[in-house]
């Protein structure tokens, strides 16, 4: 009998092989607009500091919910803060708790998700125990994991993620249970991968479409929620502006200061467009079929 | 397909099982004393204490989990710590108006999203695929209360097409029903208009280039055919996913938008139950939505192999 | 032979091409795919299309359907017109009312060309509802007697079955049905026949040719099997390269070739007659096959089903540097029997041994260091590539997988598609960039990367054309003998079987009717359904590469040359 | 006959719980105020008047005589005798603070017949009629004597009462919707109605009260006419109905709320006297109302603990409060106090929204003075909770908190709990104060309102100097209705008797 030759890649090795993406790819305007709109976004936010005009947390009861004037460029809050400033500094641990909870839900789905999608046998069991997750409610996890570890952006971010994961690994398993019986599946049995190269390589490319889909929508709603938790003091502290507790803290002034809302909103809605085109553009790239053949 | 479902059904009650456990503990990790709500601000001490023993929340864990147990065999869901009313009198009256809202707002959005996520796929890369992206774009990034505020102030305000806030039930007559849950519900469904036209979208395109796509217009079948016929059902089993979880987000996701439109249903209760630590009431509401959501699942899991064939149970 | 010599002149023509220019969409500077395309199909003719793989048969008659990928071909000059109708200038509405009801076509791959998710029998109907007013009673009556005159067997069953349930034959079936229902006036065919068996081809062919002449039908033909093209063109084009370089009535082509292209595909053409037998070997056999039995299903989705019985007592073995082929009907149970000794299915009974190893029973782990030893190439070759996956990344999978650094890999992949004729900057193009023939080469360079102890080939060579197709069976011919190779090879086309098999295994309907040495099954069947398929073998006699008629007295002679 | 008529309310928080002498919610307080009736009750004056019963006290001071007037009847149709008065006084007896003191002074409370009851007490105590003619927290209402006869520890589960409502127990909804259908055998005193005091004259059929959890569509629902009341309206919010002529935005009461911050006696840093002087000088009573309450209208500062327009009231000493923030002031007494940068732990309630503003604002002016802060956000139920715990700040313990009282309820020094001083048993902070126990006897034994004016004078500066709590001033929170809502009388407590609906 031969010799069996050992069929061991390193996961870099696995996972470089995913993103060799194909030769000359041609990537339009939209998508260097919508990277643009998002750098300038986060630079804007992690540099804030160096130059708003106020400190975010300065009071002055006697400028309260003042219209945009010289002084306060988007006017100031019923604390008398300066909406810009706060604003700007918002943007830091809101992109930080968006993107985080989108990252972690969506790496931590992704995973448990191909493997209920692709093993039988494991597939009940997981099922059910995303099942039991997805009922616990967000607001009730975050108040438990504050009163545990104290209100911390982790506290945050696991609270979030938790009943998000489960729908993130509905959703893989739901693409992978049709991928699973593609043909070339079976030829990538038959040339003998290993079912971790199986996974990752065949059939996680298939997930890339939806998830990116799920992941922008989990962003936004992480940052969204985030505010209802902070409402709840369960969040971040009050003390930190984020785009959702500075709407959240506007809410009951949407009829007489918009502004409160309208700003970190859309502050919220551009970095999830620019984060939409670009992973529009990350699918394009990825699924040679959509992309226009060059030469 | 039956030995499945049943299996399936079977599977819930650890399920349940699991969630009663991890709920239990949750809510006695939780900081809050219900007796002090129920005793407001100036009570002594050696009241609360007093109030703490007849609730039995003085007694080791195990002993409350064991009787909440028994009592859950025997089919009670107990009685609310703050109003002392029956926990499942509560959630027959609150379950209605939320179920109502939720189905509606399913069908609105699933009647709205697919064919616009459809078609943002078929007209890939123009200006109405922009359109539909950018709308559910600010579908997710805009709060579900400035929605309803501004529906609000146009439909209610405005217009004085519908009442500003309220609920009536399907059985006081379907207008009054309509008039106030049509805001809600369409409040409720932005969100899942572009969550769900998203999806179809990306899953179409998926789809769109496959060959028997050619096939179907090969036959001279029309476009509207091949869209909905052969693309979409080949599109679905992600969509359908959505749409599954998407119910579940909606049973817990309905806070918000009853307290802007003053919907006595169960998000509300909710809240109001973690916010004043009511754990009967937490616990037999996370309970019947840990059932929705399984049942809901089961429906979508079965139905994927409805849509596709080659997935088996 | 006969040679059908109708005259066309008077009849009306129903397709007119000039001039044709299909590119690159957007790119009319690059090389075109298609370059001054002329062509004229008149009623009731038949007219052949011939050419190497990749050389824009295809790309032809979706120009002519107006389905050319949008996004990637576009037609850049030219003009075609069906009845007078400008298809170029067409609208959408225009097309789709054209389209079925005079003009079909038979898909090249019928896996991807059905709807997976749809029942085959309401994807016929489906014709009949967008075109005609019939009633659902009269709709489904028509579409299982299509379904019937297309020979599928068990047409109630297979009514309600989903194309993944289906062999590939009656895969292929179902496109005729769907392109034949409506009589249409220019049926566009494209291979139609490839996964067919030579019995089931026949009756196909039959059918179109009846329509013909019952309707008068005018018929675009793409082939590469000069049997098939002998039998049924009334004139022939053959195609090179994006151009017609030569056309010409049947006869004269086939007996008279002007092009060096032409004749160097004639040539190419296999002979019926069994190659002679290699020495026996006395080696260990690489794999050994016993009692195999395979049964699909058993469950409905609320009804318990019987199942279908695929495969029964299926035995052989095979020696290293031999070949067995397996022949038979469609639908008879050849791919699962590979798909069996793959283990991409499990049997339900049976043992199979490869290279001393007993793997019917083995759990998935425990079998994947053995798979290095059997390889199999797919009978459709497009879904069994990852349509994400460079061909590159394909060919190095398996390589890479049992120990091979990534470079070796690589250039061991370009090597190997210089083997099977694809030039080696195709090597960052992806599955949906080549046409079906290069596909099913880039599919058996993946297998023969491996270097296995047994190789299954599933109808491995019948999407390419002759002169391909003789250089690819020399490939495995090669291969073989340098490395022992074993081989499975199934075919439904005779004269393959007879180039390069060893033993031949006749199949029916699940199970093994006939089994023995080449020479002796294809020269002197004892089967009446192995004599029925010889029979069948389209164009046996004609001596292609002798561009004239076989002495059909001595079929015993061709054995021993 | 004439229509029936409704009023819908809005009330500021639902209700849940519905016995009203187990807890001290307000809205719990103002159902039973529908429902029950009380002995007696104070009018506008402070002044304790007949209600359901006259009085006679001895000459001594010892006993009290009280008289049921005629006509009193239970919703069920049964009397309200003398038994039932005992059995509803002792049970409230348990539960209120001011009832304990006056059950710890009690000999006998006896019913001789149907229409007397009879208290007896063993030492005079001056403030009784002060104590249950109160109208918060809990008042003493008179249920039937079975339902009075529910341990106070039990929430009754019968609401049946002897007020101008009767409560519809099929339409309640808890913490939703609760309807009061006028009680027709209700028979009004004949004094114009004065507060909680004086002929309760029901004149409309049923009132529904629901919660809105949203401000905003409150006030929406307000002005589309979906609704007839709003108990609170937010101010910064007034400018949304300000244009609608079909609606009244007005002050109920010139009493309001205080609002005011507790610090922890146990812990370091506020342990220490000069610490909390400290954080008094750091805080500023006109910004903190005006975040909260932004137009000055609104507010008041005002520096007296037991409030500014109430018979005890005095600011005495109160500068360092009205005065404004004096940073410097602090940073020396912090200075003095050795302050050594030890955390102040100061929680924030977030779902509360009149408790929100005032630990944002705090936390930034002690900061200005020097303090290290550490604010943390909870929702109100965890405040609730860990306000409770003794222990230090970092385990689980806390600095400070604010919260708000109606001004009846820090009107005096027996009413309100902030000045009691002893230790473990005093309210969250536990002060150890022996001073102003000695103080609050001497309130006691006082006799004549002079008298116990001086007594509460010497509260206040005693409380201005140690700092048991910090006053942060007085606010009103307006209330809104359509104007079809007429003849409501003012009254801190909002009830719906007198009052007219018109039709639209
Ligand atoms: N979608 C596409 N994008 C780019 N090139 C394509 C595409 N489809 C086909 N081609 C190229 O066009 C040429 C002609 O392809 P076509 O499919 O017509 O070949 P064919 O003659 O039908 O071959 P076969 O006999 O192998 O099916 C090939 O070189 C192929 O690579
Ligand atoms: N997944 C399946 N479920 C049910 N029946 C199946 C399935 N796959 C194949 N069959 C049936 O099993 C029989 C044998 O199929 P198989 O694919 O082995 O035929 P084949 O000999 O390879 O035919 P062809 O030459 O047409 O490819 C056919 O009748 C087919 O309908
Ligand atoms: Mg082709
Ligand atoms: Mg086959």
């Amino acid at each position: 009998m031969t010799e069996i030759p050992t069929s061991r890649h390193s996961a870099f090795q696995v996972l470089t092989g995913l993103f060799s993406l194909p030769a000359g790819a041609r990537i339009g305007a939209g998508p260097i607009i919508a990277a643009v709109i998002l750098v300038a976004i986060v630079l804007a936010s992690v540099l804030a500091p160096l130059y708003v005009p106020y400190d975010p947390l300065a009071m002055d009861a006697t400028s309260r919910l003042q219209a945009s004037s010289s002084a306060h460029l988007l006017g100031t809050d019923p604390y008398g803060r300066d909406t810009f400033s706060r604003v700007m500094v918002g943007g830091r641990v809101s992109l930080l708790i968006g993107i985080g909870a989108a990252a972690v839900s969506v790496a931590i789905g992704l995973m448990i998700g191909l493997v209920a999608g692709f093993f039988r046998a494991a597939d009940g069991v997981i099922m059910r125990i995303m099942d039991s997750l997805m009922a616990i409610p967000a607001i009730l996890l975050a108040i438990a994991l504050v009163a545990l570890n104290g209100p911390s952006l982790t506290s945050v971010i696991i609270a979030i993620t938790v009943p998000e994961v489960p729908r993130v690994v509905r959703l893989v398993r739901s693409v992978i249970l049709s991928a699973r019986e593609e043909p070339y599946v079976e030829a990538a049995i038959a040339l003998g991968s290993s079912m971790p190269k199986i996974l990752i390589q065949h059939l996680m490319p298939n997930t890339f479409a939806p998830l990116i889909v799920q992941g922008t929508y989990i962003c936004a709603s992480a940052i969204l929620i985030e505010a209802i938790l902070s409402f709840l003091g369960a969040g971040v502290s009050t003390e930190i502006p984020t785009w959702g507790n500075i709407m959240a803290e506007g809410r009951t002034y949407f009829q007489i200061k918009p502004g409160l809302i309208f700003w970190p909103g859309l502050m919220l809605s551009l970095c999830i467009l620019a984060i939409n085109l670009l992973g529009d553009t990350a699918r394009d790239l990825l699924d040679p079929r959509m992309k226009k053949r060059e030469g | 397909m039956f030995v499945y479902i049943l299996k399936r059904i079977v599977a819930t009650i650890p399920v349940m099982v699991i969630v009663a456990v991890f709920v239990f503990l949750l809510l006695r990790l939780t900081p809050g004393d219900p007796a002090a709500i129920l005793a407001g601000d100036s009570a002594t001490p050696a009241q609360l204490d007093r109030i703490r023993e007849r609730l039995g929340l003085n007694d080791p864990l195990i002993v409350q989990f064991m009787r909440w147990m028994g009592q859950l065999l025997r089919g009670d869901l107990g009685t609310s710590l703050i109003s002392n009313t029956s926990v499942s009198g509560m959630l027959v009256d609150r379950l209605g108006p939320t179920i109502n809202i939720a189905l509606m707002t399913i069908v609105i959005s699933v009647a709205l999203a697919v064919p616009m996520g459809v078609i943002a796929a078929w007209r890939h890369r123009t200006w109405v695929d922009f359109l539909v992206m950018s709308f559910s774009v600010l579908g997710f990034s805009v709060p579900v209360f400035v929605i309803g505020y501004i529906l609000i102030q146009i439909f209610a305000i405005e217009l004085r097409w519908v009442p500003v806030q309220g609920y009536r039930a399907p059985s006081d007559g379907i207008g009054p029903f309509f008039s106030r849950a049509i805001l809600p519900s369409l409040t409720l469904a932005t969100i899942y208009i572009a969550l769900i036209a998203r999806m179809t979208r990306a899953s179409m395109l998926e789809v769109l280039g496959e060959d028997y796509i050619r096939t179907a217009r090969a036959k001279g079948v029309r476009e509207n055919v091949v869209l909905f016929r052969h693309a979409l059902r080949n599109a679905a089993v992600p969509i359908l996913t959505i749409i599954g979880t998407g119910f579940a987000l909606l049973i817990s996701g309905v806070v918000v938008t009853e307290s802007v439109f003053n919907i006595p249903g169960i998000g509300r209760l909710t809240v109001d139950a973690i916010l004043a630590r009511d754990y009967p009431v937490i616990q037999a509401m996370i309970l019947l939505t840990a059932g929705i959501y399984v049942f809901v699942n089961l429906l979508v899991d079965v139905s994927y192999s409805f849509f596709d064939p080659r997935i088996r149970y | 032979m006969e040679f059908k010599s109708r005259d066309f002149s008077q009849a009306g023509r129903v397709l007119k091409i000039r001039k044709l220019k299909v590119g690159l969409t957007g790119r009319p500077d690059a090389e075109p795919v298609l370059d001054g395309i002329d062509l004229d199909i008149r009623a009731g003719e038949t007219h052949c299309l011939v050419g190497e793989s990749g050389s824009g048969k295809s790309v032809t008659s979706l120009a002519v359907m107006g389905l050319l990928p949008k996004d990637a071909l576009e037609v850049q000059g030219g003009l075609i017109a069906l009845e007078g109708v400008e298809i170029t200038a067409a609208s959408a509405s225009q097309m789709r009312e054209l389209r079925a009801r005079k003009i079909a076509m038979i898909f090249q791959e019928p896996m991807t060309a059905l709807n997976p998710v749809l029942r085959v029998g309401e994807q016929i109907e489906e014709v009949l509802n967008m075109h005609t007013d019939l009633s659902q009673a009269e709709t489904k009556k028509r579409t299982l007697d299509m379904m019937e005159q297309v020979h599928l067997p068990d047409v109630q069953r297979i009514y309600q079955a989903f194309p993944h349930q289906l062999s590939g034959g009656q895969r292929q079936r179902i496109m005729i049905a769907m392109a034949l229902i409506l009589d249409p006036d220019l049926l566009i065919a494209d291979e139609p026949t490839t996964a067919l068996d030579v019995t089931t081809q026949l009756q196909i062919l039959k059918l179109i040719s009846e329509m013909q002449e019952r309707q008068g039908t005018a018929v675009l033909f793409i082939t590469h099997d000069m049997g098939v093209v002998a039998e049924i063109a009334d004139t022939v084009s053959v195609m090179q390269h994006g151009r017609i370089v030569e056309r010409a009535p049947i006869r004269d082509l086939l007996t008279d070739p002007q092009e060096d292209y032409t004749k160097k595909l004639l040539r190419a053409v296999p002979n019926l007659a069994p190659r002679a037998a290699r020495a026996a070997t006395t080696a260990q056999e690489v794999i050994s096959v016993q009692g195999l039995d395979m049964t699909y299903g058993g469950s409905g989705f609320f009804r318990k089903s019987e199942g279908v019985k695929a495969a029964q007592d299926v035995n052989f073995t095979i020696r290293p540097g031999q070949t067995l082929g397996i022949v038979g009907e469609s639908g008879s149970g050849k791919s699962t029997v590979a798909r069996c000794i793959m283990r991409l299915i499990d049997p339900t009974e049976g043992k199979v041994t490869v290279a001393g190893t007993e793997i019917a029973q083995l759990g998935r782990r425990q079998l994947q260091p053995h798979r290095k030893h059997f390889q199999i190439v797919f009978q459709d070759p497009y879904r069994s590539l990852n349509p994400r996956w460079t061909v590159a990344r394909s060919l190095c999978e398996g390589p890479i997988n049992f120990g091979t650094p990534k470079d070796e890999a690589m250039a061991k992949a370009a090597e190997l598609m210089e083997l099977v004729d694809l030039p080696r900057d195709a090597l960052d193009r992806y599955p949906h960039q080549f046409s079906g023939g290069q596909r099913q080469r880039i599919a058996i360079a993946r297998a023969v990367a491996m270097k296995p102890d047994v190789l299954v080939a599933d109808e491995a060579v019948s999407a390419l054309d002759v002169s391909v197709q003789a250089q690819v069976l020399d490939l495995l011919d090669d291969i073989q003998e340098r490395f022992g190779v074993a081989m499975l090879f199934i075919t439904h086309d005779l004269r393959v079987a007879a180039q390069i098999c060893d033993e031949v295994l006749v199949m029916q309907k699940g199970l093994v009717v006939e089994h023995g040495p080449a020479a002796q099954v294809l020269a002197d069947p004892r089967h009446d359904y192995t004599r029925n398929l010889i029979e069948a073998a389209p164009g046996r006699q004609w001596d292609f590469a002798n561009f004239r008629a076989l002495e059909l007295a001595h079929p015993r002679q061709g054995a021993t040359t | 006959a004439q229509e029936e008529t409704t009023i819908t309310a809005v009330m500021h928080s639902g209700l849940r719980v519905l016995d009203p002498v187990i807890t001290t919610a307000h809205i719990t307080r103002n159902h039973g105020y529908m429902i029950y009736d009380v002995l007696t009750a104070v009018d506008e004056n402070f002044a304790p008047q007949p209600q359901m019963a006259d009085w006679e006290v001895s000459e001594d001071g010892l006993t009290y005589t009280f008289t049921l007037r005629d006509g009193l009847v239970f919703h069920d149709g049964a009397p309200v005798t003398g038994a039932d008065v005992v059995a509803s006084l002792s049970r409230w007896g348990q539960k209120d603070s001011g009832g304990q003191l006056i059950f710890d002074r009690t000999a006998s409370l006896e019913a001789p017949d149907d229409k007397t009851v009879v208290w007896t007490l063993s030492e005079p105590f001056a403030p009784l009629l002060d104590v249950i003619s109160k109208q918060s927290a809990v008042p003493p209402f008179i249920m039937p004597a079975r339902v009075a006869e529910t341990s106070a520890d039990e929430t009754i589960t019968e609401y049946v009462g002897s007020g101008p409502f009767v409560f519809n127990e099929a339409e309640y909804e808890p913490g939703v919707n609760v309807t009061y259908e006028k009680f027709d055998d209700y028979v009004p005193r004949d004094e114009p109605a004065s507060w909680m005091a004086g002929g309760k004259m029901v004149n409309v059929d049923r009132v529904v009260w629901t919660t809105m959890p949203d401000a905003l569509t409150a006030l929406n629902a307000l002005s589309a006419g979906e609704i007839d009341y709003l108990e609170q309206v937010q101010i910064d919010l007034m400018p949304i109905i300000e244009g609608n002529p079909d609606v009244t935005v007005e002050k109920r009461d010139e009493l309001g709320y205080v609002t005011i911050g507790r610090p922890n006696f146990l812990h370091p840093p506020f342990d220490n006297k000069l610490v909390r002087q400290a954080a008094m000088a750091a805080l500023d009573q006109e910004s903190m109302l005006a975040t909260m309450q932004g137009d000055p209208e609104y507010y008041n500062v005002c520096g007296a603990i037991f409030g500014c327009s109430t018979p005890l009231g005095s600011e005495e000493g109160s500068e360092p409060l009205t005065g404004g923030a004096d940073p410097e002031a602090a940073r020396a007494l912090l200075e003095e106090a050795g302050y050594d940068g030890t955390p102040v732990v100061l929680m924030a309630p977030t779902d509360v929204v009149s408790l929100i503003n005032q630990p944002v604002v705090a936390a930034q002016a002690l900061r200005q003075a020097g303090f290290e802060v550490d604010l943390q956000s909870m929702d109100w139920q965890s405040v609730v909770q860990r306000r409770a715990q003794q222990s230090a700040p970092g385990e689980g313990g806390w600095n400070m908190f604010f919260t708000n009282w109606m001004v009846p309820e820090v009107s005096d020094p027996l009413i309100n709990v902030m000045v009691n001083g002893r230790g473990d048993d005093a309210w969250f902070g536990w002060p150890t104060d022996p001073e102003i126990e000695d103080l609050r006897a001497e309130f006691v034994a006082a006799d004549g309102a002079d008298a116990q004016k001086e007594v509460a004078m010497k509260i206040q500066e005693h409380v201005m100097d140690n700092v048991n709590y910090i006053m942060m001033g007085e606010y009103i929170i307006p209330q809104a209705r359509r104007n079809t809502i007429q003849n409501m009388i003012p009254s801190p407590v909002p009830v719906f008797w007198n009052m007219t609906k018109e039709a639209e």
